[in-house]
């Protein structure tokens, strides 16, 4: 029981992280058909926001001491301002261009993003303290759970309602459901793409941003690569749920989280190091089965 | 389209006369295929600044068989393509000792180039048997220890230092390296005599959360006395901090990999974390020369060694040169020849044996760091009892 | 004076020319019905001015204002709702939040309610359904919706592509005596795509006849259907001999 | 339009042209004659030949496939599993079967097999693949890249795992590398007007109309992604003999990340633009790197800092891709009508 438990915390705190980076994903995909492969690259800068550019090994933490209620807006908003910026400078000039065009725009744009942050941080991983009493373990029916564990979850749930209450409670929300699920008709009912557009990319910068933070307080590392493995997964997870599909994408990434975690504990441990390509393989059978996701909207269309 | 294709054509003649250049015949020229971007910069860069400083004592001192040394440079940008062209590049300009990246992986392709070309080889810190005789050819090198030494020095210490008896083995898949160091630990556990395994699992360095491999280790019935984690950077500092944030006491015990004060912060109260260094950079070196060496490391560069990485670059150049002058050439048979007489070379970092079986160290002191309350300190030295069989070694 | 003056306009596909050099004028309070074959340019007419396609060349005036090249969103905020072909209802919202779509315009909360429950007055059966997901209506439904949704605006110009099309007889008569209504009542201008002349002569109004891309008869939607000029020019007649 | 090409210009010139194009850049290695450029341009035929296989199956069905680069890794470890000494292998490789471990082909031959064998591959995975269409292709395609790159990374005893393979005899001359890439760029061309490359080209663009006609979709992308693995296979081939060294890591997504970008910034409907793509990002990174290096103006050297080439690819990438959405040959080919070079739209043109 206490096992079992503990598993299920492993996988919602894993599944959480995907499921963040999913809906991020998710969210520009939906408005304008861009699969944002610098979403990855969001996270990174994040993360390194809170360092001093240096190339010095050792971190010189620069946002990174503010406390707490300064440090999350100021991340927050820095993910939100690249993410519109990205959209300003970059997508924008995209919107009559395929996906694959639009596709290796974003790999271009989260090219550079990378690069410069190597230059300016060089390429080893730095370190950090980011709230590490968060790290102690709390008792739950017995099992003890890593504190930061609980805290993720529930930071993802709350996300979460808040983006549901957004998207249902309000004007904006409204128009950015329609928009992305018929973006030209929405358009014709007056619906001002370009803001649209632009509160689709500032929040997901901010998911990107939250998942940074999440991910430097967990790991204690700065890393060029963090971004990279989480958007990947995100983004499987954007195509299983089915793309557009905003509860799709959070499920499939929870899903995705259970069944890593899930693999890890029942493979013997010849075969654990292989558990991606099980992973993956799950992945070809559930595409295979549901082609268009598990929860692909009604009006879905295949454009890619 | 026209435009297109005169353009690239342009282009093309201005870069193949741009890559020519000319090497002077009286210095003796030392060339480094590294990366001076991507990745493995921060890893090479170091240690080539060390070997720069041995370089530099030489010229003081009146060169190498009368003549000074150069250095020529070309950048491997963390690519293996890259890396081959690199290597090519140095031996075009003259290189008769060709150095190539850190890593055996990243390394190789320049090192293959040198070995074609019939030049002396040297890995600035890689640490696989493959660096050398066995993954290269008889003209390469490495200049540090085997990982597989770290994993048995650290096990056979905390047998006999720290009483360990149960020890669980936690391997992170990424990289040879990191399958070296419990590759030797493996090797070691059968020789402590009642020392029992009491579990192993594995995880991949850039998974973002090692749970279930955290439960694992606390549903056994009794916490281990050591956990061997054979991991590396960044992916160690998560799984330690994740692991310690479970409420797992138990001593860690790692490869070289985690050398280095400098990710310290992320673990503020880390205790009973044990590294094997080479050399300490922390200032409490016992062999003072070394703590001399920091000060001339920093003057030179700016900053203090990162890690005991550093280290391998000045022993590298430091028996190259002493080869070149006992064999009074730099021609590469001789100098291999001359190599290959070393029999525990006394270098600033602990002693260097090389053989015409193994261009490697199957044994090495090494200075055991311990982590206490986020603070490193040298606590102890260890050489293991015997050297890894090479045949145990190239299995692997 | 004219509400919508379109002048010499033509859209192409890429090389394919949908539409050539047409032009046409709508006062307000009028009703204009387009016919024609598949394929005659009917939709693209109606995209052109709602802003979707971008002509190649001619103008497009709206309400005083020179409408090429402003975005659909712009369009729409002068007063133009369009109803494109094929329903598109947005199949994840309710039938309420499809409506309120309607109104984005509309900063005023007191009008968006009483303009909802006009639209609810006329087609009761939504307000039975406000709050079931849209994509779960029947074709006919779906249309209603659509074109409560396109009134809610307010507008000045309304234009459906093909309201009649999978609609059971009753509700058409439904659907366009709702129309009329509001055209009398408010002024409503109606630009109204039909594939089928037969509506056309029920209500009156002027009526255009598109082939090709071209618009090859123009004149008052009963006239026009007495005569055979109609007929000869739908199918193309006297130009093959 | 006015007056046509003749048929025979228009068939064979676009792939005369484009092999002529790399025809310069031998004979421009021949002439510089030294061993780093000579890799240079051996790197960039392997890519030209790599960028071209994909282009086969992403150019002519409209699908981006994100799973290439494993036919590209199955390839360079067969040739690997082939060509190095039998004593080696046995000691690094000893779970391969008996008779590979007694082999050792030249390198000719093992290259061709290295294709192939990708090319079997793909015959079984594609057969459930290709059943997938759009963005869903595109996910399982990138998830049979993941299980390949898992598995080559782990099988100790058959791909060594992540540790480097070595004992790949290496290959420095150009004419080999040449020679693939022509043929490449030849098999490319004729399936391109080929019948089933004709219905699945009319597919991507017409899917309803061109499954109404009695195009068997399926089917043809099967064949597309059989002969695009095996030039993709073959690619990966060469790169393992140009290096002498493979590792998994290499086969993964920076390479399908680069290789997509060439494709798509060269136009990646076209054959030319799968050629246009890789050779002019080569140029442009091989000259940043000069730059990198110092360039002297006259006495004054001027040198950008490391790690600037990478930011100015990616922004260079993304200027192109906003002045032309569709690549820089937008999506047509080159074809020879009298002086100078005159487009053709790829679709309407074979």
């Amino acid at each position: 029981m206490t096992a079992l438990l503990q598993i299920l915390f492993d996988a919602l705190s894993l599944g959480s992280l995907y499921a963040l980076g999913a809906i991020g994903i998710a969210l520009i995909f939906g408005v304008m058909r861009l699969v944002n492969f610098a979403h990855g690259d969001y996270i990174s800068f994040c993360v390194f926001a809170l360092l001093w550019p240096s190339i010095d090994a050792a971190a010189i933490v620069f946002a990174g001491q503010l406390p707490a209620y300064l440090l999350i807006p100021i991340i927050l908003a820095t993910g939100a301002c690249l993410s519109m910026l990205s959209e300003v400078l970059v997508f924008r000039r995209f919107r009559n261009a395929n996906p694959a065009t639009m596709m290796i725009a974003s790999f271009a744009l989260g090219f550079v993003i990378k690069y410069t942050l190597l230059m300016l941080f060089s390429s080893r991983p730095k370190s950090i303290d980011l709230w590490s009493e968060l790290a102690l373990p709390v008792e739950i029916l017995d099992a003890r759970i890593p504190l930061l564990q609980v805290i993720t979850i529930i930071i993802t749930v709350l996300i979460l309602a808040a983006l549901v209450a957004f998207l249902k409670r309000t004007r904006f929300g409204l128009e950015m459901r329609a928009a992305a699920e018929n973006f030209t008709m929405a358009r014709m009912l007056g619906v001002r793409a370009n803001a649209v557009i632009l509160l689709a990319f500032a929040i997901s910068g901010m998911l990107a941003a939250s998942i940074g933070l999440i991910l430097v307080t967990q790991t204690g590392t700065v890393d060029i690569q963090m971004g990279s493995s989480v958007m990947l997964v995100a983004f499987i997870a954007t195509v299983i749920g089915g793309l557009g599909s905003l509860p799709g994408a959070v499920v499939a990434g929870f899903l995705i989280g259970g069944i890593s975690v899930l693999m890890q504990v029942i493979l013997p441990l010849e075969v654990r190091p292989f558990r991606d390509a099980f992973v993956y393989g799950a992945v070809i059978v559930v595409l295979i089965w549901r082609p268009n996701g598990l929860f692909a909207p009604r009006s879905a269309k295949q454009r890619v | 389209m026209k435009k297109l294709l005169t353009g690239v054509a342009g282009a093309t003649i201005m870069m193949a006369a741009l890559g020519t250049s000319v090497a002077k015949a009286d210095d003796i020229i030392v060339g480094f295929a590294t990366a001076s971007s991507g990745f493995m910069q921060a890893y090479d860069k170091p240690a080539q600044d060390a070997a720069m400083i041995r370089i530099d004592e030489i010229n003081k001192a009146g060169g190498l068989l009368g003549k000074q040394i150069k250095t020529v440079a070309a950048d491997t940008k963390t690519d293996r393509a890259e890396g081959a062209k690199a290597g090519l590049e140095v031996i075009d300009k003259g290189a008769s000792l060709v150095v190539v990246s850190c890593d055996y992986d990243f390394g190789s392709p320049a090192a293959l180039a040198a070995e074609a070309a019939g030049k002396v080889s040297f890995f600035l810190c890689a640490e696989s048997i493959k660096a050398g005789i066995q993954g290269v050819g008889p003209h390469s090198f490495s200049a540090s220890v085997l990982a597989a030494v770290q994993g048995a020095t650290m096990a056979e210490w905390a047998y006999n230092k720290k009483k360990a008896r149960n020890f669980y083995r936690l391997l992170d898949t990424w990289t040879e390296y990191n399958k070296g160091i419990c590759d030797g630990f493996d090797w070691m556990m059968p020789k402590l005599k009642d020392a029992k395994l009491v579990g192993q699992d594995t995880f991949k360095n850039e998974d973002t959360s090692i749970a279930a491999q955290i439960t694992r280790i606390k549903s056994l019935p009794q916490q281990p006395d050591a956990i061997m984690l054979c991991s590396m950077m960044p992916g160690v500092v998560s799984a330690v901090k994740q692991i310690r944030a479970a409420g797992i006491k138990s001593m860690i015990l790692n490869g070289s990999g985690v050398s280095g004060g400098y990710w310290l912060n992320a673990t503020p109260d880390l205790s009973d974390f044990y590294v094997p260094d080479q050399g300490s950079v922390y200032g409490d070196d016992p062999n003072p020369a070394v703590n001399e060496f920091n000060k001339k490391y920093k003057a030179a560069t700016g900053g203090d060694p990162s890690s005991q990485y550093v280290y391998p670059g000045y022993v590298m150049i430091d028996v190259w040169a002493k080869a070149v002058e006992r064999a009074k050439t730099t021609d590469a048979d001789a100098v291999v020849k001359e190599l290959e007489k070393m029999k525990d070379e006394k270098t600033l970092f602990g002693p260097r044996t090389f053989t015409d079986k193994i261009h490697h160290q199957n044994r090495g002191r090494y200075l055991i760091t311990e982590i206490k309350n986020g603070k490193p300190g040298v606590v102890d030295e260890w050489t293991i009892s015997e050297p890894i069989p090479v045949e145990y070694l190239v299995k692997k | 004076m004219s509400l919508l003056n379109i002048k010499d306009i033509s859209v192409n596909y890429g090389r394919l020319s949908a539409l050539r050099n047409a032009s046409l004028t709508l006062a307000k309070g009028d009703t204009l019905f387009v016919t024609g074959p598949n394929g005659a340019g009917k939709s693209t007419l109606l995209k052109a001015i709602a802003g979707v396609v971008a002509p190649k060349s001619g103008t497009i005036c709206f309400a005083d204002k020179n409408i090429g090249g402003r975005t659909p969103e712009d369009i729409a905020r002068l007063g133009f709702s369009m109803v494109p072909e094929g329903r598109h209802v947005f199949g994840s919202l309710t039938i309420e939040e499809n409506l309120r779509l309607g109104v984005g315009m509309r900063d005023d909360k007191d009008v968006a309610e009483r303009e909802l429950e006009t639209i609810y007055s006329v087609f009761p059966m939504l307000k039975d359904r406000r709050y079931q997901t849209a994509g779960v209506l029947s074709g006919g439904q779906q249309q209603m919706l659509v074109i409560g949704r396109a009134l809610m605006a307010n507008p000045q110009l309304i234009a459906i592509d093909e309201p009649s099309l999978g609609l059971a007889p009753k509700v058409i008569d439904d659907v366009y005596a709702v129309l009329l209504k509001l055209r009398d009542t408010r002024g409503l201008t109606l630009l109204i795509v039909e594939q089928s002349s037969a509506r056309a002569t029920m209500t009156g109004g002027r009526m255009i006849l598109l082939r090709g891309g071209e618009i090859v008869l123009e004149g008052d939607a009963r006239e026009l259907t007495k005569s055979d000029a109609l007929k000869a020019a739908y199918f193309g007649y006297g130009e093959h001999h | 339009m006015t007056k046509r090409p003749s048929i025979f210009l228009r068939t064979v010139s676009t792939p005369l042209i484009l092999i002529l194009v790399l025809a310069c850049f031998l004979a421009l290695a021949a002439l510089v004659n030294s061993g780093p450029f000579n890799q240079v341009v051996i790197d960039a035929f392997v890519k030209v030949t790599l960028v071209v296989g994909l282009y086969v199956f992403i150019g002519n069905s409209g699908v981006i496939s994100f799973g290439h680069i494993g036919f590209t890794c199955l390839g360079a470890y067969a040739t690997a599993w082939l060509t190095i000494p039998p004593m080696m292998k046995k000691m690094a490789l000893p779970g391969l079967p008996d008779l590979i471990l007694e082999t050792k082909l030249p390198f000719g031959i093992a290259i061709v097999l290295g294709g192939i064998f990708a090319a079997i591959f793909a015959l079984i995975v594609g057969k459930i693949l290709m059943r997938l269409s759009g963005i869903a292709a595109s996910i399982a395609t990138f998830a049979m890249l993941a299980v390949i790159n898992t598995v080559y990374s782990n099988w100790e005893r058959v791909t060594g795992a992540t540790s480097s393979v070595v004992g790949i005899p290496i290959v420095r001359v150009v004419w080999p590398y040449f020679l693939a890439a022509a043929g490449a760029i030849l098999i490319a061309h004729l399936y391109a007007i080929s019948r089933s490359g004709l219905a699945l080209r009319a597919a991507r663009d017409e899917a309803i109309a061109a499954s109404a006609s009695g195009v068997d979709i399926g089917r043809e992308r099967l064949i597309a992604f059989i002969i695009s693995a095996f030039i993709t296979g073959l690619a990966g081939a060469l790169s393992a003999h140009s290096v002498g060294v493979v590792t998994p890591d290499t086969f993964y997504l920076n390479l399908t990340f680069i290789c997509l970008s060439m494709l798509v910034v060269g136009g990646m409907n076209s054959l030319s633009g799968a050629v246009m793509g890789v050779v002019v990002l080569s140029v442009i990174i091989q000259v940043l790197r000069q730059f990198e290096k110092g360039v002297d103006f006259g006495g004054t050297v001027l040198a950008i800092p490391n790690g600037l080439q990478e930011i100015t690819i990616g922004i260079v990438m993304v200027v192109i891709l906003i002045a032309r959405p569709s690549g820089l040959t937008r999506n047509t080919e080159i074809v020879w009508r009298r002086w100078p070079f005159k487009r053709v739209s790829a679709t309407a043109g074979s």
